[in-house]
């Protein structure tokens, strides 16, 4: 029960911290908490679906699409609704989380009510070490979400790219005095938050298949593994999305599956009981 | 403008605020049983749009949990109803207590880094609550929804009209007074500059959980009177849509104005009930609506008419 | 008022998480109008159908249904898939005094509460556990069951119906509850496996038994234990298949509706005009559930000879009629659930080669289950 | 003794502040007379506004106490410090911008006099806003306000809220000569009129010779002198660390 | 090389800037003098790109570079160490020196340039991997600097060059600076009147948004008033 619990709790911990990557980096350079974040990862899920099974496209073409798609949806998105709204992130906040109401029905209207799930990578299950046996789909969307993240961690701590995230993330004035487009800087940062939505839809669209719906749970636990992790820090959000997994699965095992979802929150309110700014936040000045 | 003429002005306002409640009031004697129940709805909804404005508009504080402290005030009172037996009146007060209580805890849980994390620890919260409301199935009947007594023995949707009539002018009656009393200073104060404020010997910390709480409060009277008014308390008053719809019936009101969430309140309720007939695509074209409007227009339909007045009559500076 | 139609109400969630429901019911009304419009409509005048959104939420379902009455002015209500919602209306109904006939919603007490203006001509909890489950269960002597109910009256109270019903019967069981909206059942799946019971009767509905017949594939609960689908539809839904992969062979679910047995010429008939009209054979049963429905009340009204509440209702009671899952009787008796209630047969139905195979009952059975 | 006590309406004793690494203020000890105008200078970082902070209750001191009156208030927050008698300006003003002048001075009286009518706030309100010379823009949102206007508006409310010790940091910004005279000669007022204290930083040396009674110099976080304006001139620490030669 | 002509800026509503004209030629040394919100960092972010004048125009070596955005001020060869220093305070050292050579983005240049900058400030080679908010003043107002010249600016704008600095350290970034003369010319805002005339060729002195006087330093630095005004003498 422990091991599989542990593991369980491990590899959902990953796509937790794989879903909230993308809300992580947008509040952290930008300041502005995309709440639409999960409608961006089901927008992600349905194209791969529709590349993969409706037109019949190689599985990976056809995820890269998706992704690639929902940048460009992203960058449209920051352009017309946030792009007005600097400096005022409430405002932000609204403006998106109308946007997901409107997606979400968008979706059902054009998706229809019914799942969808693009075909597996893979089949079967594993026998883990004799203990236990685990989907070979669900291992490998553990071996992809680790891969994204690590991705954008190098991304981030190796690149120009990261360097400058990092720098305007610091003081967007100074960046901008270093040559740095913060404009378009921001409208790519918003862009890539979005594509990394996509890449957690499309790698855990056949594990979990999408609903118009299914964002607003991906996007509840993306934001507490964000404000669990402390706004804005990466190493957070893997720690929160982490920590996030195993309470949940620990607690299902051993107190109710049916409480599965509180342990959670409890866990953040005791958080921000004892330490404000979340796990790896720094306080606001 | 001088003490007099500004005395002047407002006794005129107040006549005019009578004189619409008085017209108000005799309308549902026009009208049919239907339309009484549209009426009723709106009614709910200004209380409902016109307490989360103290707290978003005029304290800058976006809170997610209204609706939820909206449940708390329901189901409290109903599960007292029910349980207990106790008179429905007293429930929807003891409701109203529950949800400020609650309110409190929250507020100072996370106002203390207010901005964001205060929308997300509220979000949160909701969920919680919806969870314990699916489980408890016991106590709270989950998704079935709890039947409970109504407010008066015999059902007429005249005298939920003229409930909820009081229950909307008392919520605004206080938001009114709130805002523009020596407290309502604070909270624009707080809203504006914290550090300044503090340092005016404003106690930015207390001011901030007084506009959460009674708006919580408030909130948790409005959940109470719908509950009693349905005659049944579901997790559909503490959802997210419900919250969707409190907030796009401010922001297309006026965020941070008095009126404006009364009218969002009104043109959104009476608005949907025509569009309903187009069935799967009604939230959408709310939620566009809501959309265009929160884009193009941050200070709702007050601020419009405001824009417009002020390009017809430009005024003296 | 003069008017050349008579307006029926529908009651249903076009929207929210059971949008699909909607679907299925819009296509029975299509059929159904068009059935009762062709052989002369009602009382002389065309039948017309005034839908109303729901979203699945019981207080939306009691102002949804108090709109159609008084609004639309509608003679008689029908519908409802959600047993919270279906509560909620027929507190209006009683209320208001207006036939409604609920269609899909299975909770006992929608009838054991015994209103008058209420009728259920679909299956009820209580029916579908004693009649069909307990007795299934029996005939395939299992040795051990578990019972996984999710989280809502739904869930939970079905699984408690079962949980009498296997005492009785006195085949141990064990009992987990889960989350609605959880998409992952690996926890409760592997308190399942470690009970090793014979048969898994999971009450979750729509893509919440997707995620769990799938899951219970990776786990290795099945297809050493076999799962029951208590409520029929997901398993029948379009996207079962893909959703589930190979895991979805050998499961099982209840079901009023099989794609070869029909029960009657109406059905055969149905599934006819249903092709006809939508290119593909009918998926989701609610559909023929609610052209039954109107049909029942077509021939009611007619048979009333008049819109009025109160001869509508004795015309119910007098239903005497055939549609598609055989011949429609209400009950009459106080006291219980099967008051103005007819529970239609239900078949247990196994995915074997993705060919349903009818298990119970033994009557109607095309073959034997298999492990 | 007591005599003696009654005099320093404001005392710190010891007062150390570090910033992680940074040591802004080292052992600071000083006092402030009552009805005398005493001048804070020093280079900049030397810890004149932080030291401004930790008197109005804005940042806790890592070590030392403050006492006003006799009172401990050390560690108090700003809202209570105000209430208890210190007001302060800042040195980057920091206006309501979206309330009217007369509502930003509102706000400190309302606080200072809780309970008090919507009629006679405005009243002390308009009043304050005289005494800077904002009457006739009572009505406008502070936000429009030019600089030199806006560190009257800091002025005006923190007379609103009724101070002993009216703390001004560098108020004289942006004026010229001629407006620095009017201004010295307004703060003098302000002494001799409301009987205040004032604690005052300033970089304009010429107003600080010509209206304080006392000026202390801090340098690098630690007290370098403490004298008559003329004094502190003349002294050649003070010259070589601010003043240069 | 930079001349700047009548321009006036606002910040948010308020004007701050009214009718500045001034010339940089290449190679000189200027200093901006004034009192505290005269408007000597506005002028400075009004060349820099940041505060974009209201009126008026800027060239920089015969092209207009009023209107244009910060970032792309930046790659016309201009480089700004902002009013408080504004170092990366959670990038280390040497990132934040990196973050200087951005616009150039060559690793060659940036190696070359930081070479340059460690044999300028010696004591930054040594803090290479800290943290930027956890170096001393003097060594955060050396690194503000030093970022500055990672571009290889034409122009260096340096406001508030001895901000928070001790004399000492003020001394040594000064005789730095004057190191610098061959190739780079340099505005400078300085409190430190004296430091400024003594180490600028020329010199402008700014009140309440508007240039009241404008000389020669050592004419300036002679001047009674001037003395008077700014020195407390
Ligand atoms: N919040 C803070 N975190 C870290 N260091 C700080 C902080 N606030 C001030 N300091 C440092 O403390 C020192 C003293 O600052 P302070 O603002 O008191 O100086 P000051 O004497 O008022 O200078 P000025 O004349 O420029 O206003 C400075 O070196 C400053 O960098
Ligand atoms: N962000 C801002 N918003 C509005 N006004 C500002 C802002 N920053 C500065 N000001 C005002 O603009 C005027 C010019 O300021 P500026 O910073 O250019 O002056 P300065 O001469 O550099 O002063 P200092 O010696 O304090 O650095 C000042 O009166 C200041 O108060
Ligand atoms: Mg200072
Ligand atoms: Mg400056």
């Amino acid at each position: 029960m422990f091991a599989i619990a542990s593991m369980n709790g491990i590899v959902i911990g990953v796509i937790y911290a794989l879903s909230a990557l993308g809300v992580s980096l947008v509040v952290g350079i930008m300041n502005v908490v995309n709440f639409a974040h999960g409608e961006f990862y089901i927008l992600a899920g349905y194209f791969s679906y529709l590349f993969a099974t409706a037109l019949g496209m190689n599985l990976l073409a056809a995820m890269t699409l998706a992704v690639a798609i929902v940048f460009v949806f992203g960058l449209l998105v920051e352009y017309t609704l946030i792009r007005p709204t600097y400096g005022d992130d409430l405002y932000s906040l609204i403006l998106t989380f109308i946007l997901s109401i409107v997606l979400q029905n968008a979706y059902l209207l054009i998706f229809g009510p019914y799942p969808n799930k693009p075909p597996g990578w893979v089949r079967g299950a594993t026998d883990i070490f004799g203990l236990f046996m685990y989907g070979n789909q669900r291992l490998a969307a553990l071996v992809a979400g680790t891969c994204v993240i690590v991705f954008v961690f190098a991304m981030i701590k190796l690149t120009w790219f990261g360097r400058i995230i990092r720098a305007t993330s610091q003081d967007r004035g100074m960046a901008e005095l270093n040559g740095v487009n913060t404009t378009r800087l921001n409208m790519l940062s918003f862009g890539l938050g979005c594509a990394l939505a996509a890449a957690a839809g499309v790698i855990l669209a056949p594990v979990f298949p999408v609903t118009p719906t299914a964002g607003v749970p991906v996007a509840l636990t993306a934001f507490v593994v964000v404000v669990l992790g402390g706004m804005g820090s990466l190493r957070g959000c893997i720690v929160g999305g982490l920590t996030l997994g195993l309470v949940e699965n620990l607690g299902a095992a051993y107190l109710s599956t049916g409480y599965k979802h509180v342990f959670g929150f409890i866990i953040l309110i005791l958080v921000l009981a004892i330490r404000p700014s979340g796990l790896f936040g720094h306080k606001e000045a | 403008m001088s003490q007099g003429a500004s005395i002047l002005k407002s006794n005129r306002k107040n006549f005019l605020y009578g004189a619409g409640l008085a017209a108000f009031a005799v309308l549902p004697w026009m009208l049919g049983v239907y339309n009484q129940h549209v009426l009723i709805v709106c009614l709910f909804y200004t209380m409902m749009a016109a307490s989360w404005n103290l707290i978003a508009g005029y304290t800058g504080q976006i809170s997610f949990g209204h609706a939820a402290f909206a449940g708390i005030g329901a189901y409290v009172s109903g599960i007292l109803a029910v349980k207990a037996g106790l008179n429905p009146w007293v429930g929807v007060a003891a409701g109203t207590v529950a949800a400020a209580f609650f309110g409190l805890l929250v507020g100072l849980l996370c106002l203390r880094m207010g901005g964001i994390y205060l929308s997300l620890t509220t979000l949160g919260f909701s969920e919680i609550l919806h969870i314990i409301i699916n489980n408890e199935y016991e106590i709270t009947r989950g998704t079935m929804g709890l039947q409970v007594p109504g407010l008066t023995t015999s059902y007429s949707k005249i005298s939920y009209f003229y409930i909820f009539l009081v229950g909307a002018v008392i919520t605004l009656t206080i938001v009114y007074k709130l805002v523009h009393s020596n407290v309502g200073l604070n909270f624009r104060a707080v809203q504006n500059d914290e550090r300044a404020a503090s340092a005016l010997g404003v106690d930015v910390v207390r001011t901030r959980l007084l506009a959460f709480t009674v708006s919580s409060a408030l909130a948790g009277m409005a959940g109470a009177l719908f509950g009693h008014y349905m005659m049944l308390i579901t997790p559909h008053i503490p959802s997210l849509d419900q919250q969707f719809l409190v907030l796009s019936m401010t922001v297309i009101g006026g965020l941070g104005s008095f009126v404006g969430p009364v009218i969002g309140a009104f043109c959104l309720e009476i608005l949907s009930e025509y569009i309903r007939a187009w069935g799967e695509y009604h939230v959408l074209v709310f939620g566009l609506v809501a959309l265009v409007v929160a884009r193009f227009a941050p200070k709702g339909l007050v601020g419009i008419y405001k824009a417009w007045r002020g390009k017809k009559r430009p005024e003296t500076a | 008022w003069s008017s050349d139609t008579i307006k029926v109400g529908v009651v249903g969630p076009r929207t929210g998480g059971a949008a699909a429901t909607g679907k299925a019911f819009e296509e029975g009304i299509q059929l159904a109008t068009d059935y009762v419009n062709a052989k002369g409509g009602v009382l002389n005048k065309k039948l017309e159908i005034v839908f109303e959104d729901t979203a699945g939420a019981p207080d939306k379902a009691a102002s949804g249904f108090e709109r159609l009455a008084t609004r639309d002015k509608v003679v008689m209500v029908l519908g409802e898939s959600h047993s919270s919602a279906a509560l909620a209306e027929i507190e209006v109904a009683n209320r208001l005094g207006i036939p409604f006939m609920v269609v899909e919603a299975w909770a006992d007490p929608i009838t054991a509460k015994n209103y008058r203006y209420v009728f259920r001509a679909g299956p009820s909890n209580s029916g579908v556990v004693n009649d069909t489950i307990a007795k299934w269960v029996a005939a395939e002597q299992f040795k051990k069951v578990a019972i996984v109910a999710e989280n809502t009256d739904w869930g939970l109270g079905i699984a408690e119906l079962t949980e009498k019903a296997m005492d009785k019967a006195g085949v141990p069981y064990l009992t987990v509850t889960t989350e609605r909206k959880s998409q992952d059942h690996y926890m409760e799946l592997t308190k399942l496996k470690a009970f090793d019971p014979d048969a898994v009767l999971a009450f979750v509905y729509g893509t919440g038994l997707h995620y769990f017949v799938a899951q219970a594939g990776e786990v290795g609960l099945t297809p050493k234990a076999i799962i029951l689908d208590g409520a029929g539809p997901p398993s029948l839904w379009p996207d079962f298949w893909p959703n589930v992969g190979e895991y979805g062979d050998l499961e099982c679910f209840v079901s009023s509706m099989h794609e070869k047995v029909e029960l009657t010429e109406l059905a055969t008939q149905f599934r006819k005009s249903y092709v006809e009209a939508f290119g593909k054979a009918p998926t989701d049963y609610k559909s023929r559930s609610m052209f039954d429905a109107i049909l029942i009340a077509a021939d009611a009204i007619n048979r009333a000879g008049s819109v009025d509440a109160e001869k509508l209702v004795e015309a119910l009671e007098k239903t005497d009629l055939t549609v598609t899952r055989g011949k429609v009787t209400f009950g009459t008796e106080k006291g219980g659930p099967e008051y103005h209630h007819w529970m239609p047969p239900m078949l247990v139905i196994q995915w074997q080669n993705k060919e349903q195979v009818v298990l119970f009952p033994a009557e109607g059975a095309t073959g034997k289950l298999k492990r | 003794m007591a005599r003696e006590d009654d005099l320093k309406l404001v005392q710190g004793v010891g007062i150390t502040k570090r910033f992680g690494g940074v040591q802004a203020l080292s052992d600071v000890d000083f006092e402030v007379e009552k009805g005398t105008i005493v001048g804070l200078i020093g280079p900049n970082g030397a810890g004149k506004t932080t030291l401004f902070n930790i008197v109005a209750g804005a940042i806790a001191p890592s070590s030392g106490v403050v006492r006003f009156q006799g009172e401990d208030i050390t560690g108090w927050s700003a809202y209570k410090v105000c209430r208890r008698g210190i007001a302060r300006t800042f040195q980057v003003t920091r206006p309501f911008g979206e309330m009217t002048c007369l509502e930003n001075v509102a706000v400190g009286v309302v606080n200072r006099q809780p309970g008090c009518r919507r009629s006679q706030w405005t009243a002390l309100a308009a009043e304050c806003l005289e005494a800077v010379g904002l009457r006739d823009l009572a009505a406008t949102e502070a936000r429009h306000l030019n600089v030199v206007q806006k560190k009257r508006l800091e002025i005006a409310r923190a007379l609103a809220t009724r101070p002993e010790l009216l703390m001004l940091d560098e108020v004289l910004g942006g004026l010229n000569s001629q407006e620095i005279q009017e201004a010295v000669a307004f703060i003098q007022g302000l002494r001799d009129q409301r009987r205040l204290t004032i604690l005052w930083i300033e970089h304009v040396m010429g107003a600080i010779m010509q209206a304080t009674e006392k000026v202390i110099v801090l340098d690098q976080g630690k007290i370098l002198t403490t004298g008559t304006p003329t004094e502190v001139v003349n002294d050649p620490r003070v010259i070589h660390a601010y003043l240069g030669d | 090389m930079l001349e700047v002509s009548n321009i006036d800026v606002y910040r948010g509503e308020t004007q701050v800037l009214w009718d500045i004209s001034l010339e940089v030629a290449a190679g000189e040394r200027v200093a901006i003098l004034g009192s505290n919100g005269a408007g000597k960092s506005s002028l400075m972010g009004a060349i820099a790109g940041i505060l974009p004048p209201a009126g008026g125009k800027i060239n920089f070596k015969g092209e207009t570079i009023s209107g244009r955005k910060a970032y792309e001020v930046t790659r016309f060869g201009i480089a700004l160490v902002p009013e408080g220093r504004r170092v990366y305070k959670e990038m280390s050292v040497r990132e934040n020196l990196e973050m200087g050579g951005y616009v150039s983005r060559k690793q060659r240049r940036i190696d070359q340039g930081m070479e340059q900058v460690f044999a300028l400030f010696p004591v930054l080679r040594d803090r290479r991997h800290q943290a930027g908010g956890t170096l001393s003043g003097g060594e955060q107002q050396m690194l503000a600097i030093g970022r500055a010249l990672m571009s290889r600016p034409e122009l260096l704008l340096i406001d508030e060059l001895s901000l928070g600095l001790a004399p000492r350290i003020t001394k040594e970034i000064y005789q730095a600076i004057s190191g610098l003369e061959l190739e780079t010319t340099v505005l400078l805002v300085e409190q430190n009147v004296e430091m400024a005339l003594s180490h600028s060729q020329r010199a402008y002195i700014m009140e309440s948004g508007r240039i009241t006087r404008s000389g020669r330093s050592e004419t300036l630095m002679a001047d009674d008033d001037i003395r008077r005004a700014y020195l407390g003498l």
